[in-house]
């Protein structure tokens, strides 16, 4: 079902945890919904240098957001924008169909999280403009 | 991870030895059609006929108000559509529960499509369906209560005997699915008032793909396969020989030494809700204490969903489930345990164990050391855990 | 008598060694419901969706146009039925033929009782459908044919590929019943134009209980057996593993030498005939001349009763079958042979043949020196025979 | 499916063939049903003191035949007018229930060779009065 990338991600997840005077944290996801997606980001100079995540969700859900947070981190907040949920997904060797809003739910709370630097910062970051947090990317 | 522990016995069962062994010569040798004339095919005739009078004698049943099919779900859908078009004309109601097996549910969804009026039963907190609403449902228009004997996610054995006198007094048919009771409970079908009854073989250490269903005589219901005179005209195709057989053997063996299967059963069943509930914070047990099946324990554990709960029992070597193994293609929090009141969110976190006759009292022990890591691991990467 | 030769190969089959050997381990070991996330699940959901991947190949169809049922009767229903409902809004009529299988008949004569017009085209001599007919019998209410590829009693093969042009020109669905026909001719869906097909493992030499529906994908057609979300959520119930991996191993096996196959039974069953027309007066072959299934012979033997040619030859350890062995419980002659223009008594003399994978050529010359002994002996006892 | 009576008579039929110069003659059954039956009697000083049959028919209908013949060889008319086919068919062994019209053909293949009998010599036979040789005693 799962790839083997997946399941390593699930097992072994990196960045797990909270970061105390984060600059800006996102969360989406209902508990509702079985899943919410919680993420910390460190921002030094339009860089991020540190982010971590906390998960209630299935598998797929917790691995989206390990290899989401290693996609990002290090990287500038124009890259960490550009993330899409099938970037994610094709880093995790593929996800089953049904399981794809896992991914959404892993872009959407980085840019979550970037949505609250930006407020907290004053700044505008590009590529967030229609960006809704509260928007469910679950079908079901 | 070299130990593997199977506690998903609701989801299906290994095939026993015996059965397979009286199966064998079913596909090579005993191969005629049951429907020849010739020897080999009087022999595969006898061996069915044989069948049913073994089964039919587990549930005090004649012999021929046994009839075989495919499985649970077809045993449901022919039982509750086939009863539904026979009886149009003395009325359109039928009465179930809001925590039937899906192949239940969507054949009355069905039906409603067709001109058909469903009522879904309410169940307390333990899954019990409400007998007053029950016999306040009943109209003249009620020809059928389809209501299941056990439930497959839960437990919960509802109270079959009270439901089959009410349906005998109102004159209403009685239909019940006893897939997850048949092989853990005494039926006897007279006593019960019970008109039709599903069973499917490989939930009692029989073969995948076998069925039966039974019909009391005299009871309208139209065929559902049509087409050949198999089964007494009622249920067309040739038939699966070798299964039946196999169904026959594992229901015999089911009902040899019930009692003491069951002791053992429940005695794992508790232990297990006992070391887990004491090990681990915020559990909760769903069902009925008492009113449950031998095997069955269900769990919603708090702040960690029932999927991630899963992958990591599978990586140590366990096998068990959340919600219906039937389902497990959906998202959505099972039906059952949001019609026993669970909120959404604990829905998420349910895990279902079910014990079955090959498990140790060490299977246990393990499970509940593995569950309490597990659980720590999940809890500590949850945003909704403080600890 | 220590021999026994079988001659009903369209009744059905022994099991081959080999597709037993790949069904073995899907009964104990690998005995994972296939909805299941752990381990011995996935494993059961992999062999199913390798089956249906096989399967996919030999007819040219897409792994996901293949569901798997419990046989060819319900492979039929499913079909029938399923596009007719999903169809209504389109139309009500549905063309078939006389010398359908019952399984159809019945599917087609339910649906009249429920609102729909069925036209059941003629056959010739030979038991051929009428194109002509069929071309002007279609109409803007016809939502579906369903023409049998091979007939089970005179094994006549129809012209299904200028069937499934005109159904395809005109917009209709095609469903042809395959269960004779699979395994013994190449079909490739799409060359031929079919829309659905329905096929069962038992007649090729695979487990009985199991069988394909096959529909094309865009095909609109509602679920036959509702509940869980098996076979995407078309086909409910716990998905027969062992048997639906049977049935993938023994089709393959029938396609692997097929063109060997048919020239061995095509010689024998040419020698059966010869040789039977040769020593037995008043014998009629029913079906046709060439297009007819390779190992079929559908003799009309005059003066002498089918059942009686059958016990004799049960006697001497030959099985055979009058008719279809379907519908052996009924004493009515068969529709086919009516359908072909047999008169009643001659029909009732009627003897198939069907040669299948394990005959020789000394098993024909058993079976004619026999059926000339018995003949004679029950012609005398004719009231009907003067000699 | 037949008890080893049936087999037997069917296998070994008693009394197959013709009488040449037969008191009486009946002819039951239809060949579109699959069936006819027909009873020869040699009959003296109102004994039957042969009988012999032809039947084109199922298993069931050649073996009635023989056990009918059988049972009233050397019988008197009052004594063969009198057999049923219930009782035919308990001397085979019983008949499965689709097949019990066949030993219906027997009784009234007897009946209507002793109907030709009474007709042939002016007498009357108690118990044939009601007795029509053209009826089916098929269902089907
Ligand atoms: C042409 C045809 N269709 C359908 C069937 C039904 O198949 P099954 O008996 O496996 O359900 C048969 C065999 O009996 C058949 O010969
Ligand atoms: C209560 C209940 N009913 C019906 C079924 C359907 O049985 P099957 O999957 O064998 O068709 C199941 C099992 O999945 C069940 O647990
Ligand atoms: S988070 Fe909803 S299923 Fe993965
Ligand atoms: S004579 Fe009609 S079936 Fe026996």
């Amino acid at each position: 079902m799962y790839s083997e990338k997946v399941m390593d991600h699930f097992m072994n997840p990196r960045n797990v945890g909270e970061i105390e005077d984060a600059d800006g944290v996102g969360q989406v996801g209902n508990p509702k919904c079985g899943d919410i997606m919680k993420i910390y980001l460190k921002i030094e100079d339009g860089i991020i240098v540190d982010v971590k995540f906390k998960t209630f969700g299935c598998g797929s859900a917790i691995a989206s957001s390990s290899m989401a947070t290693e996609l990002i981190k290090g990287k500038s907040i124009e890259e960490a924008v550009k993330l899409t949920n099938k970037a994610v997904a094709e880093a995790l060797d593929g996800l089953p169909p049904v399981k794809m809003h896992c991914s959404v739910l892993a872009e959407q709370a980085i840019k979550a999280a970037l949505l609250d630097y930006a407020k907290k910062n004053n700044v505008t970051i590009e590529g967030l403009e229609d960006f809704n947090p509260d928007e469910d990317p679950h079908e079901h | 991870m070299e130990r593997y522990v199977y506690m998903d016995y609701a989801a299906t069962t290994p095939v026993k030895k015996e059965v397979l062994e009286e199966m064998m010569p079913y596909f090579t040798e005993k191969y005629g059609n049951p429907s020849s004339i010739y020897r080999i095919g009087r022999e595969s005739r006898a061996a069915i006929d044989e069948a049913r009078e073994r089964v039919a004698k587990i549930i005090e049943a004649k012999p021929k108000e046994i009839y075989f099919t495919s499985g649970g779900s077809e045993s449901d859908n022919w039982a509750i559509k086939g009863v539904a078009f026979a009886n149009r004309d003395k009325g359109n109601h039928i009465i179930t529960s809001k925590i039937e097996h899906h192949a239940v549910l969507h054949a009355c969804e069905y039906l409603e499509k067709h001109g058909f009026e469903v009522t879904y039963l309410d169940v307390d907190e333990y899954g019990i369906v409400d007998l007053e609403q029950l016999k306040n449902a009943i109209t003249d228009k009620t020809i059928l209560i389809t209501i299941m004997f056990a439930n497959n996610e839960i437990g919960t054995i509802q109270p079959i005997q009270e439901i089959g006198k009410i349906a005998r007094e109102k004159g209403v048919y009685f239909h019940t699915d006893a897939v997850q009771a048949i092989g853990n409970v005494e039926i006897d079908v007279n006593k019960l008032n019970i008109d039709l009854l599903s069973m499917s073989a490989h939930k009692f250490y029989g073969p995948k793909g076998v069925g039966v269903l039974y019909i009391r005589e005299g009871v309208k219901i139209h065929p559902y396969i049509h087409g050949g005179a198999q089964e007494k005209n009622r249920r067309a195709g040739t038939e699966n020989v070798a299964g039946i057989v196999g169904l026959a053997k594992a229901l015999e063996l089911a009902y040899e030494n019930l009692e003491e299967h069951n002791k053992k059963l429940v005695y794992l069943r508790d232990k297990l809700i006992k070391e887990v509930t004491n090990k681990i914070d915020y559990v909760r047990v769903n069902g009925h204490p008492e009113k449950r099946l031998p095997g069955n324990v269900n769990f919603s554990i708090e702040f960690v969903e029932g999927e991630a709960l899963l992958l990591s029992l599978d990586m140590m070597g366990i096998a068990a489930s959340s919600g219906s193994a039937c389902t497990s293609g959906s998202l959505d929090p099972s039906h059952v345990l949001l019609a026993i009141g669970l909120p959404h969110e604990i829905a998420h976190g349910s895990l279902r164990f079910t014990l079955g006759d090959f498990n140790t009292e060490e299977d246990v022990d393990y499970v509940v050391e593995s569950l309490v890591k597990i659980v720590e691991r999940l809890r500590e990467m949850s945003p909704l855990y403080e600890n």
